[in-house]
């Protein structure tokens, strides 16, 4: 007789106010399989996965592990049972070492001393070399994970949860990951695969369960399923893609030479000796593993640091480096950043009033607020863009995710800026959402905007732009026209490995 | 040199008030929770330690009391907080306003009233040492379980895994969350000792410091205490040290007058807050250094699950 | 078992039913607390609800005590709106009462009405002393929540180093109070015989021109948007200096016209006695006013009748004076409590 | 124990009493809680007097913790509204307030302490604390080994530096080189202070306290340190068995219930009354065992003086602690000269914070 599925789920059920985010989920994974659970953002898997760990609790149904029912009430009693969990966001302590992060998440048998010692023998033994004393806020982002793992591994887990690991890392590092998770599988550890990345699944998982909206659409092997199969269980229709691109592009319009910025942040990165250009109607993209000092580059660009070197960016010619985020936008800088909520939007205030950080068509002399004109405005976007929405006094955080995105990038779009700098501007955002954005962006590109896209995802920056950049460890690679590049290499660069002897023949040219 | 010695005793004893709330505030904060009651909290907790030795005859209990105390409307506060994530700022000062008010109507009975004899304090044999057993070995005993537990937080933040466990859950609570540890309810523990701690150094106040009951008797000590734990950028021993320091700037102020120095008694007066605010703009002056030391999601309310 | 559940959207009906339960609340422990002081509770009810009510001599006096709580809670509301603890307004009542002092001092025997500029003295000295507080939050991070309490205490002292030295009055036998100020240098009274003077009719002005400022105008707009969500805030390019100096000016402004009301109106001269803890009793009064401007009239009215209530409680029924204390501390929680009600509902749950 | 007492005395009188004649209603109004010690509970005793004098006749009110601001006048004006026929306000503060009510009510009587201004139905009374703290000086001079005393002052005003000057008149007499320090607390009531203030003037060599604070802290950080001391406004002996030497006290009694006959009699009239150890208002009980005898019968000696009106406590030469004449060998002070004291007398350390 063979043995019990590892893992069993039996309509599990999870609802949350407004949302039901696991509705009657069945799944099973065999000892020894590397089970995919793929899905769009916000279709459930985080949530599935975590109450499997035991950190977010059931409403209904049941589950088996090894055969016999369980019933997990925190994470301890999980990993006592022999599941462990990577987290999407990262769980770990910047203030506290390697081991002490390791220590508290292991149960309180070893001491800090005997953990110490067995994530040097652990790390050695999976080639995920680090040092158990350095501090977390000094380790690179990839060095972060293996941090995660190597505290997964040393609970002896059954079953490994991995949700969205690669979603930092590079292209190169993926692949060390997945020789690991190899290793462990060979050894009998099942895994649990979260992502929703279609060519990482079909080259690592042996099964695959798809999820939209919070229900189960398909169990199948992805090594036989084709990309349009996949692509209907998990959005339900087949990607769009893009129109082809083709207008000449014209002057430099945002200029950033020599921006050497230090953080202000206790574990931020400092930026070294930036150079940038952005053309009118060409989109160039910045590649990178988050964390690299994209944030800093961002606030650098957007004005919200004010702190640059003087002439270190220039905006159409104009000294902007010390400008404030208003008069850079007067000058028509416009930026759509990667937090919606919270910096893009006020949560608590409606539409209309979040149309007031950046645009001042409904401002009358002295500063008056012209309410009715500011309705109107916020309920031309909606119609324009689609947003749904309540009506122009929902309030921000009522909206979803990607349609509060429609809404802001309609925003900036609409106040026909020169230079558009967009972060992340498809994250957490549903494939029809994602394609109306991106062709938006296409559009404004074709009316002679400059646009610069920060962006995770390589697939996302391969689609949409016309000259990559990598950001790594705060400095800035030369340039790639997209065609010239490949996964590979720019892969490479992320990583900071990028010839010098290429980047001055840049600037010889 | 007699006098200084007795400058030095008087300024240990203003101290320890100082630090052992201020160390109880540092618990709370360690965890992510500012709780601008401790002024409320010491009130309370210095009327519930007096009256406790007003019936009980035992200053032990009094202490107990005045923690106990403290610790039932740190509770409250933990409650709200922590459990109804209403604004930390605004629920510590409806504490500290509600406790000023609370004790004053508690301690109508008590006002002026007399407490047992305490015995002088005297430590065997280092306390008639010249100087040294003036200065360091004639207090009361709290002065040196202060000291003890200065020393004790520091060995447990930096050196036990319970410590550790407060400390994360200070730094970012959604990773101790997903780690699986009871956040809200390390965090309420956390609320409920410190508070116990602001309570019983206002017990001490009423029953040893000054022994007698009178409204409002705590006078900003609350407050002080608060600015310590920056001032201290969160570590145990040097709220300790700069518990002293206080202690010996509002002694001095007194100690000037005595002297005949011809500087307004209002001016001197003013001495510890002023003390206060420039050492507070001395050590916020970089905001890098505070937020690098300052537990990280201090203030902030944690919603579980999200 | 009782559980609290997130609504997916805060409830608009509850965030004015909440103070309203929360009065109702704590005159539910009142009436509880006079029962068990064995006092009858439907007379201290009358004593804190009707008698503040009664007349017009009552109305004057408990439009009188509210008005430096209406003023200092409108520019605390600004404050708190924008995420800036100013908690030291006591500190700027001081000044302004002080400054305003000095002003009146310099101008006795003048033939002409002084006291508008008695009341400017007093705004600018409110305005300079919260100005403290911003410079060094400004300049050097410095917290100023604990800036702005510790200026409170050197405000005190100030003020007694002044009455007991320099400004005593010279034919005042060294008793520490100025001279009485010239008529001229006293805000006129709205009624005769009625001690409620100017400052009720300036402080509802104070509120229409909050409002306007908060609710229809950019600027006001800015101001805000720093409390709701900073890193929003930053983006848009709203300063949180100026939200900062802004929130600060307007508090020390307004609490140190209130501060030179006192002295110009009521007390009549300079004494160690001015401060009465109006700067904190307004913190509570903005919060239940719901840091909204037509709210903190409402909130500034029942402070104050719970003050005047409670000198009543002792002369009338023997009940100690700082049972307004514990009222004032118990609207607050009650009020905190009640308020999770706007983002939670409760719902019965079996285990 | 006092709120229960007070309680009935407001309410209005019961039907049965009818036939009698309505009792006069009187008012105090006091700047701090009543307690068991101190300023207010003095004249709170006092109060308790005319209660005991004058039994039903006489229907009394307080108000407690009276802010001295622009809440004092509201409060007296309700009192007077109240139909009480007197009123007691007894501390300076309300002296401006009592003015403006007293304008309002002409029939009703008002007596303010320690103030200065009068008016046709308003008049004031007023202590010598001074010939206690003479006293006090005297057993000082007798006990103090360092020859340095200590005295905790509350705000530099002439009532307290007639008391301090007093203080350190009389230790002279035992030993002409006698130092007295000073430290000023700005309140008159903040025990935590007070003890800061006291230890400061121990710890700095002073063994004999005196004070002119209200509370008992004083005392007690005596008793710490095995130091001496008084009480002050009452009988404070029980708070420092070893270390207290006498108490000056204050009895308001007899005033009260002569003002009270007055208004009941109709000869009330507008004055300024200053009573002191003569008329029984000031005394200092409870002197220690441990006091010499030599001590004890000087102070005995200076009471009889006063009691007859031979001994003034300032009488010249007097010269103050810059070394200026302030009064001339063999004169007495009279009260005008009292009211304005505003030096150090020689002897006492440092100088009157910012005055003129
Ligand atoms: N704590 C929570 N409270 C309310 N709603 C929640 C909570 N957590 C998740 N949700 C909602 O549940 C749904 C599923 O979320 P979940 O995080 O499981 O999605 P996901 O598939 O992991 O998405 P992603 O790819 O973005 O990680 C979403 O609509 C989300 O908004
Ligand atoms: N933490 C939360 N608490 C309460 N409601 C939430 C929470 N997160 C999400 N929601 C609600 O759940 C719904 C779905 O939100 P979410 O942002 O996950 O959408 P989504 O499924 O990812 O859609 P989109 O593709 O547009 O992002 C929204 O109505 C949102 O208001
Ligand atoms: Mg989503
Ligand atoms: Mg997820």
């Amino acid at each position: 007789m063979s043995p019990p599925p590892r893992l069993q789920l039996h309509h599990i059920t999870k609802r949350y106010p407004g949302v039901v985010a696991n509705d009657g989920v069945s799944l099973e994974v065999l000892p020894g399989s590397i089970h995919a659970v793929l899905g769009e953002n916000g279709a459930g898997k985080s949530t599935l996965m975590k109450i499997i760990y035991g950190a977010v609790k059931p409403d209904d149904g049941a589950m088996l592990f090894n055969g016999r029912p369980v019933h997990v009430r925190n994470p301890q009693e999980a990993r006592a049972l022999g599941i462990s969990m990577v987290f999407q966001h990262f769980s770990l302590f910047e203030t506290l070492t390697v081991a002490e992060n390791v220590w508290l998440g292991l149960d309180a048998t070893l001491s800090l001393r005997e953990v110490t010692e067995s994530i040097e023998i652990k790390a050695h033994e999976y080639g995920l070399e680090i040092d158990p004393r350095r501090p977390v806020h000094t380790l690179s982002v990839g060095e972060r994970q293996r941090v995660e793992i190597v505290r997964a591994l040393l609970t002896q887990p059954q079953l490994l949860i991995l949700d969205e690991p690669t979603s930092v890392l590079t292209p190169q590092a993926v692949e060390r990951l997945f020789v690991v998770l190899r290793q462990l599988a060979a050894e009998g550890c099942s895994i649990l695969y979260i992502s929703h990345k279609l060519h990482e699944i079909r080259a690592l998982c042996d099964t695959c369960t798809v999820m939209r909206g919070g229900r189960v659409t398909g169990v199948c092997d992805p090594r036989q399923a084709s990309n349009a199969d996949l692509s209907r269980l998990m959005i339900g229709s087949e990607p769009p893609t893009l129109p082809p691109h083709r207008a000449p592009s014209g002057d430099v319009v945002l200029d950033v030479r020599g921006l050497t910025l230090p953080s202000g942040e206790p574990f931020g990165t400092d930026l070294h000796d930036i150079a940038l250009q952005v053309r009118a109607g060409e989109i160039v993209g910045i590649a990178g593993v988050s964390g690299n000092g994209q944030r800093e580059l961002l606030y650098a660009l957007s004005g919200e640091t004010t702190s640059a070197p003087a002439g270190s960016v220039r905006l159409a010619g104009r000294d902007i480096a010390r400008a404030g985020p208003g008069r850079r936008r007067r000058q028509g800088l416009h930026f759509v950043p990667e937090e919606r909520l919270g910096r893009g939007a006020v949560p608590t205030l409606g539409l209309a009033h979040n149309l007031l950080l950046t645009r001042r068509d409904a401002v009358g002399r002295g500063g008056w607020l012209r309410l009715g004109a500011l309705r109107a405005q916020a309920n031309d976007i909606i119609a324009r863009y689609g947003v749904k929405a309540a009506g122009p006094d929902a309030a921000a955080k009522s909206l979803s995710g990607g349609n509060l995105q429609k809404f802001i990038v309609g925003r900036e779009i609409e106040a026909r800026p020169s230079v558009l700098i967009v972060s992340q501007p498809t994250w957490g955002v549903d494939v029809g959402a994602a394609a109306q954005i991106r062709g938006e962006i296409v559009a404004l590109r074709e009316a002679g905007c400059a646009v610069l896209v920060v962006s995770e995802e390589l697939d996302e920056l391969f689609e949409l732009c016309d000259r990559l950049y990598v950001i790594a460890r705060g400095r800035l690679s030369p340039s790639v026209p997209v065609a010239e590049a490949s996964v590979e290499r720019i892969g490479e660069w992320m990583s900071g490995l990028w010839p010098q002897a290429e980047e001055a023949r840049h600037a010889a040219a | 040199m007699e006098s200084v010695a007795l400058l030095i005793a008087a300024s240990l004893n203003a101290g320890t008030v100082l630090a052992i709330a201020a160390l109880g505030l540092l618990i709370n904060e360690k965890v992510g929770v500012v709780n601008l009651g401790a002024e409320g909290l010491m009130l309370c907790g210095a009327l519930a330690g007096f009256a406790a030795v007003v019936h009980f005859g035992a200053h032990p209990l009094g202490f107990l009391a005045g923690m106990g105390v403290a610790a039932l409307l740190s509770l409250v506060f933990g409650w709200l907080v922590i459990y109804l994530n209403t604004n930390q700022y605004a629920t510590g000062l409806a504490l500290s306003l509600f406790g000023a008010g609370l004790s004053a109507f508690g301690g109508q009975p008590y006002t002026q009233y007399k407490l047992p004899e305490l015995v002088a304090p005297h430590v065997p044999l280092l306390g008639d040492l010249p100087f040294l057993g003036a200065a360091l070995f004639r207090q009361h005993a709290l002065v040196y379980a202060a000291v003890a537990l200065a020393i004790g937080l520091v060995w447990f933040f930096d050196r036990t895994r319970t410590g550790l466990v407060l400390r994360s859950v200070g730094e970012n609570p959604e990773s101790a969350h997903a780690l699986g540890y009871p956040v809200r309810r390390i965090r309420l523990l956390a609320v409920v000792v410190g508070g116990a701690l602001c309570g019983l150094a206002g017990a001490y106040v009423s029953t040893v410091y000054t022994p007698l009951w009178v409204e409002g008797m705590i006078a900003g000590k609350g407050w002080i205490a608060l600015a310590l734990t920056t001032f201290a950028t969160w570590r145990p021993a040097r709220v300790l040290l700069g518990a002293y320091l206080f202690g010996g700037v509002t002694m001095l102020q007194f100690h000037l007058q005595g002297m005949g120095v011809q500087v307004p008694s209002q001016f001197l007066t003013m001495m510890p807050y002023l003390a206060t605010i420039v050492v507070l703009v001395l050590i916020s002056r970089s905001p890098l250094w505070i937020r690098t030391h300052m537990p990280q999601s201090l203030g902030k309310p944690f919603y579980p699950g999200s | 078992m009782l559980r609290l559940e997130m609504r997916p959207q805060p409830s608009a009906a509850w965030s004015y039913a909440s103070p309203l339960l929360a009065i109702a609340l704590t005159v539910l422990i009142g009436m509880a607390l006079f029962a068990a002081l064995g006092k009858d509770p439907v007379a201290g009810l009358r004593v804190f609800f009707w008698e503040p009510v009664r007349n017009a001599r009552a109305w004057s006096e408990l439009l009188l005590k509210a008005t430096p709580l209406l003023l200092i809670g409108l520019g605390l509301a600004i404050g708190f709106r924008s995420n800036v603890w100013n908690i030291g307004a006591e500190g700027q009542f001081v000044i302004g009462a002080v400054c305003a002092s000095g002003t009146a001092l310099a101008l006795q025997g003048a033939g002409f009405a002084v006291w508008p500029l008695v009341l400017l003295a007093g705004v600018a000295g409110g305005l300079t002393w919260a100005s403290l507080t911003a410079l060094l939050r400004d300049r050097f991070n410095a917290n100023e929540i604990l800036v702005s309490l510790m200026l409170v205490y050197v405000a005190v002292q100030v003020l007694n180093y002044l009455v007991y030295g320099p400004w005593k009055d010279p034919m005042g036998f060294n008793f520490p109070q100025t001279q009485r100020f010239d008529v001229t240098a006293q805000v006129p009274r709205l009624f005769e015989g009625l001690r409620v003077h100017l400052g009720l009719l300036l402080g509802l002005g104070a509120v229409v021109a909050v409002w306007l400022f908060l609710f229809r105008t950019r600027a006001g707009f800015a101001q805000q948007v720093g409390g709701l969500a900073p890193a929003a805030a930053r983006y848009a390019g709203f300063s949180s200096r100026t939200a900062l100096w802004v929130a600060m000016g307007v508090t020390g402004a307004l609490a140190g016209l209130a501060g030179a009301l006192e002295v110009a109106g009521p007390v009549g001269q300079l004494t160690p006695h001015v401060p009465v803890g109006y700067g904190f009793a307004a913190i509570i009064v903005a919060f239940v006013g719901r840091l909204h401007p037509v709210g903190i009239v409402g909130s500034a009215l029942l402070m104050s009748m719970f003050y005047i209530g409670g000198e009543l409680a002792q002369s009338r029924l023997g009940l100690p004076k700082s049972i307004t204390g514990v009222f004032q501390g118990l609207l607050l929680f009650a009020l905190l409590a009640c308020d999770t009600l706007i983002h939670y509902r409760l719902r019965w749950r079996k285990g | 124990g006092k709120k229960e007492e007070a309680a009935p005395a407001a309410a209005p009188a019961p039907a049965t009493q009818a036939p009698k004649p309505e009792p006069l209603k009187a008012a105090w109004v006091y700047v701090g809680p009543v307690g068991d010690a101190g300023w207010s509970f003095a004249h709170d005793l006092g109060r308790k007097a005319v209660e005991a004098h004058f039994g039903d006749k006489v229907q009394t009110t307080f108000v407690e913790s009276v802010p001295e601001g622009a809440d004092a006048e509201r409060v007296i004006r309700d009192l007077a509204a109240q139909g009480n026929k007197i009123i007691f306000a007894t501390s300076f503060g309300y002296m401006e307030p009592m003015l403006k009510v007293a304008q309002e009510f002409p029939d009703v009587k008002f007596e303010h302490a320690t103030g200065y201004k009068t008016a046709p139905n308003m008049r004031i009374y007023d202590a010598s604390f001074y010939q206690d703290a003479y006293m006090a000086g005297i057993i000082a001079g007798h006990m103090t080994k360092t020859n340095t005393l200590g005295f905790v002052g509350s705000f530099p005003i002439p009532e307290v530096l007639r008391n301090i000057n007093a203080y350190a008149l009389g230790a002279q007499t035992v030993k002409p080189n006698i130092k007295v320090k000073v430290v000023w607390v700005n309140s008159w009531f903040d025990p935590p202070k007070e003890t800061e203030a006291a230890q400061s003037l121990i710890n700095q060599g002073a063994d004999v306290l005196l004070q002119n604070t209200d509370s008992t802290a004083v005392l007690q950080t005596a008793e710490k340190n095995g130091k001496y001391a008084f009480g002050w406004d009452s009988d404070m002996s029980s708070f420092g068995p070893k270390a207290h030497l006498a108490s000056a006290v204050v009895n308001w009694g007899p005033y009260y219930v002569q003002a009270v006959q007055e208004v009941l009699d109709g000869t009330w009239q507008t004055k300024r009354t200053v009573w002191g150890v003569k008329e029984g208002l000031n005394d200092l009980i409870k002197i220690a065992d441990v006091v010499p005898e030599e001590a004890k019968k000087k102070v005995e000696e200076v009471k009889a003086g006063l009691k007859s009106g031979e001994f003034e406590v300032f009488t010249g030469p007097i010269v103050d602690n810059t070394g200026k004449e302030v009064l001339a060998k063999g004169v007495k002070a009279d009260q005008d000269w009292k009211d304005k004291v505003n030096f150090f007398v020689k002897g006492v350390e440092g100088k009157i914070p910012a005055g003129k």
